[in-house]
């Protein structure tokens, strides 16, 4: 199986390296691809405010992560799945999810569940790895159906350490499954950086031994990550099965809000790669071909913000949840002792 | 009504439950081409094609997340753990996913997954091929968890699983799989979870049990004859338990002797004696007294005798409770 | 005597026995650089050594599987879990491993290991970041589970973990990490395991708890004051429980409320209620009362009040028995 | 990292394929391979036997694996560490462990524990991978104790897919942990083939993913089995970390007294394999050599029957087990409960 160990990328630097394209995009994906990213980063800004506002709770930022996000979401169709880690919270964006939602899983707020199934998006995973499988026995599902679905899960660098990553990988890979393991290589996980979490040479290394071809991509080049992508999933639908990608990129802020990296990371080193940040790159990119002016880029920037703004509102709107959604969804048909407990709960809420 | 052994039971109601419905399917270690190391998943494969039983790799934690998968494509996977000590590997998978994902969709995707499981110990085997993990199960919020004592149960609570629009664990007893021979109703056949079953009448004392330890649990009555009129309780279904059988039993006989192969710390017969605490303390005669497993690794062989709960530990606990 | 912050308490003892015995270290994920996600660990590496504090790869079975590994080459070691849903990939080794390798070699190897972690609700978390797992490993043979409710206790009851031949588990109660402050002996303090703690004295009822239910039950006693005096027995040892002391305890007062905050079904508060049921019979004068938390996942955080036990259920509990 | 996929060969078949040589092994380190080599075919051959007389109970033959098993451990020190899968069961006879003791592990008796110190062999893995993180520690262990110890893990092609496998190879990738990864790739795991257990193209592929050099081997041949466990042992000792080595082979033995394999392996081709069977090659090789006239071959074989003979009734004459073992060793200082426990379970059995 092939193994590209080169990083693949389409977005020059507007001096010495020239910039590519990606042949089948025209202007208005390339502009709709704009729109993603500010939205995501947008949301993601505005989230980090609304945290140190107390609007929401803990929050795993991912300023710099949008162009994975964006390009390879951009890949699929809508009938693909994706599997988000907390990374990628609000990746259900990008398939009309409300922004509410989002925030409203931040506030931990029930108004933050959804139905995978109404946006082809799965719930958050919040442990490391364990949706790996989860996406694999997806597609397999798909394709044991006949359906011509695949599958991308998203997941971070130290997520190839756990048992579940090499076990969902390994089905995927046996099953051809159609699934694109797609690894944000941010090269941290909380504070371990990747040397100690693999003495691999890179991460694409792993997919070897699974039997699954590989492809390394510039993780802030959105149009590398969407091609790079796109040649996944047409093997997934060829039945050619699972392929990995790495897409490198360098985590620029904090792990999340409670964390304080200044312990453990370089700030010189982060303030290069936030120089290097992908909205920015990828609007370099659309104006040396002419395509965003001034005017359309405080459009887009403007109508993310109206966006969230609505969306903070709304999630805020939202009355405090009902003790009863505790005991509501645990089981189809709950168990008679739920009535007694909610029965007594809101006694001894009512007397308190 | 064929007089079936226990794994027969099983294999019979896997075939009616593919048969039933197309979205239904088997997958574990070896229970394809082979099907299964105790034959349970015999004859599946060549009826309903390799698609519908499948070798897995050998990852149980996999095999779990896999399903979870499966249940969002549509399928309903009956998945087998290959044995009881070897399903440790998937508790993640079960705590963190099964048991959750149905809440965290605000009960709008199911994830209708059975898993089963040989469990138990009695058998012969080399080192841990012989535990009894219930507890683990039944203490993970989201899961149901069913243990069937005779053939007929086998058949029917593993269909009631495979219908059941949440996840449920069966686990098998291992020692009767093929020295108990039970009358099986034909075709389909559900029997309900959450009911228990009055194995044997009696009035001085309630045993309650499961699984393995119901046989036992007979033959202590039997033994007691004369002594004493037992009554035997199989709770079939320890999750949702069927409380009302229970305390109705014990509002009888006023006496309790719970039975429970696993290690006695914070096993299902804690629960139970819990319950009997909670809601049946003027009912009770004597303390609620417990035969269980020792708070010890599952022994080599040799010693499993003297590990097991027997019929003479039973008795022995009947008698202390009528003495008390 | 300092006055230190649970986690601080925690932190402290790690440097006394990492100073005490060039065979302790600690490893796990981000405790090394950084000092833990919860700064338990803080300091250790500049004073150690990062042979002594180690930054692990992503993989808790493979914390826990290598520490094994670490015994037999003569380590002590001192493994973190970052929080308690994540430590469900490590009750594979812990339960087939861990447990069971002491009596496999008939004694002759010792696995001193110290299995730590925060567990809880109650601090506005995501998903996951809450859970209550003790039952689990309470019920895993050859394992000891110790939880702190105090400061002095974290690291008492740590430093015994670590200087204990077996293998312990010790929950800390994250809810208190930074809230609670507390004197706690200077130096080497060891908390032998084993031995309860009257938290507060009373005579009608005793309310039973460990971990950040303690304070809680606390609280109901002040709540109460006037209408029952409420003894509070802070269990502190899971396994080895001690007996004797929740035995007296009800001895004296007749009446007992347990306190979990883990799902009800199979927790903890059921083993203590079924020892009640089985050696307290006629102490009793009325039902043991659980209050816990539901079996449930554990809900996204603005729901986590209606979850929790509370002041209120406590007291709520306290009264209904006092009714009975 | 370098992945040699060439199988990796020094006995010849007297025809065509010469024999090769071992540098550094004499003729009395070949007898001994082969006194080893007998010594656990004897063992496997008498276990069979015994099993179908009632004397041991279940048993994992490992007939034809005994090369790997002589030739990996012949490449050991005595302060090295051995970590067996069941298919191992008697890898402890090559370090002096009494073959008593091991059947009374099968035997399901007491005395079939051992210290692992004792032997530098620690107890038999029964669950699948889940050694190979012990091994990766207690190898990472002696290193930080600067001690020179090196550690071997035996496991099986279907122990690959398990995440404690991909686990603990990692650590001790990262660890730089002198370890030996030693995969009997006998092509089944119980009925599963190796096609359905992994789509790598090797196993030691898999290596790849973890930074770790591999090397594979025909697992029949003793001499290239000890070559590259010799070589991994000195890049262990060297400070340069693990190897994978993946032995190939077949399994030409059912998995194990239980199982019965004419449901699903090719008859024709285990009768290959057996015609190619591991004790038979040596033999040949050492005749080709001169140095096995059949006096010797009697006598070793003869002896190693007359150890098992009087091995297993060693075993037989060893007392019932009391049953204070079930409570003897779980704990350092066991808990008063247990007294109570013993005591009520000997008045129980007393009054049966
Ligand atoms: C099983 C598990 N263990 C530990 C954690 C705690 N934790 C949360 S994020 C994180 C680091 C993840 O790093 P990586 O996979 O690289 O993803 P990134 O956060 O960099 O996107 C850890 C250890 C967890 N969520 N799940
Ligand atoms: C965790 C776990 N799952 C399942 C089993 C049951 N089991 C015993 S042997 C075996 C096959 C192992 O195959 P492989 O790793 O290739 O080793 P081999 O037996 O061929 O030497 C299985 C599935 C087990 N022992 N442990
Ligand atoms: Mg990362
Ligand atoms: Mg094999």
């Amino acid at each position: 199986m092939r193994v590209e160990r080169d990083l693949r990328r389409v977005i020059g630097d507007g001096e010495s390296l020239p910039d590519g394209e990606v042949e089948g995009l025209d202007d208005a994906d390339l502009l709709e691809l704009y729109r993603q990213l500010v939205l995501l980063r947008t949301y993601d800004e505005r989230s980090l405010v609304y945290h140190r506002q107390g609007r929401i709770g803990t929050y795993a930022i991912f300023w710099n992560h949008e162009a994975m996000q964006v390009g390879a979401v951009y890949a699929l169709s809508d009938d693909d799945w994706i599997f988000p880690s907390y990374r990628e919270s609000a990746i259900g964006l990008l398939r009309g999810m409300p922004a509410a939602t989002v925030l409203s899983w931040w506030r931990g707020h029930p108004a933050g569940w959804w139905n995978p199934a109404d946006y082809n998006v799965a719930s958050i995973c919040v442990p490391i790895g364990t949706h790996v499988p989860h996406a694999a026995g997806l597609a397999w599902g798909k394709k044991l159906r006949g359906e011509s679905a695949c599958a991308v899960a998203f997941f971070g660098d130290g997520a190839t350490s756990e048992g579940s990553f090499h076990e969902g990988a390994n089905f995927a890979g046996v099953l051809k499954a159609p699934l694109v393991l797609f690894c944000n290589n941010n090269q941290w996980a909380i504070s371990t950086p990747l040397e100690l979490q693999t003495a691999a040479e890179t991460l694409a290394d792993k997919a070897v031994g699974y039997g699954i071809p590989a492809a390394r991509v510039d993780g802030a080049d959105v149009l590398a990550v969407y091609e790079a992508t796109r040649e996944a999933v047409a093997r997934a639908r060829a039945g050619e099965g699972p392929t990995f990608i790495e897409a490198v990129t360098y985590r620029a802020a904090p792990h999340a809000t409670a964390d304080d990296p200044s312990v453990y990371i370089d700030p010189a080193r982060v303030e290069e790669e936030r120089r290097r940040e992908c909205v920015g790159r990828f609007e370099g990119y659309l104006r040396r071909r002419g395509l965003l002016p001034d005017e359309l880029r405080e459009q887009v920037t403007g109508e993310a913000a109206q966006l969230m703004r609505e969306a903070i509102a709304a999630a805020e709107a939202e009355p405090d949840p009902d003790p009863e959604l505790v005991f509501a969804h645990a089981y189809a048909a709950p168990p008679a002792s739920f009535d007694h407990d909610l029965a007594e709960l809101r006694r001894v809420l009512a007397d308190g | 009504m064929g007089e079936l052994t226990l794994v027969e039971a099983i294999n019979d109601a896997l075939h009616h439950e593919l048969a039933r419905d197309p979205n239904v399917l088997v997958m574990g270690e070896d229970v394809g081409l082979v099907g299964g190391v105790f034959r349970a998943t015999a004859g599946l494969r060549e009826t309903f094609g390799e698609d519908r039983c499948i070798d897995t790799p050998l990852a149980e934690a996999g095999i779990l997340g896999t399903a979870v998968g499966l249940c969002m494509a549509g399928w309903r996977p009956v998945c087998e753990m290959q044995y009881d000590a070897f399903s440790y590997p998937c508790l993640d998978q079960l705590i963190n996913h099964v048991g959750r994902y149905r809440w965290r969709s605000g009960g709008k995707m199911e994830f209708p997954i059975t898993v089963r499981m040989p469990y138990g110990g009695g058998v012969r085997a080399p080192e841990l091929h012989d535990d009894s993990p219930e507890a683990y199960y039944v203490h993970t919020p989201g899961v149901k968890v069913a243990i069937p004592s005779t053939p007929a149960d086998a058949k029917g609570l593993l269909a009631a699983a495979i219908r059941d629009p949440d996840p449920v664990v069966i686990f098998e007893p291992k020692l009767h799989y093929r020295t108990m021979r039970g009358s099986v109703p034909d075709g389909e056949y559900v029997v309900p979870l959450g009911r228990a079953r009055v194995a044997r009448e009696g009035s001085d004392v309630t045993v309650v049990a499961y699984g393995a330890m119901v046989p036992l649990a007979e033959q202590a009555a039997s033994a007691l004859a004369g002594e004493a009129s037992v009554e035997v309780l199989d709770l079939r279904t320890l999750k949702p338990l069927d409380e009302d059988a229970l305390l109705a039993s014990v509002a009888k006989t006023g006496r309790v002797v719970v039975v429970q192969e696993a290690p006695r710390t914070c096993g299902y017969a804690a629960e139970v004696a819990a319950i009997l605490a909670e809601k049946a303390i003027l009912d009770l005669h004597g303390p609620v007294l417990r035969v269980t497993g020792y708070d010890v690794p599952y022994p080599y062989w040799k010693l499993e005798d003297a590990y097991m709960p027997s019929v003479a530990r039973v008795a022995d606990a009947v008698r202390r409770l009528l003495a008390f």
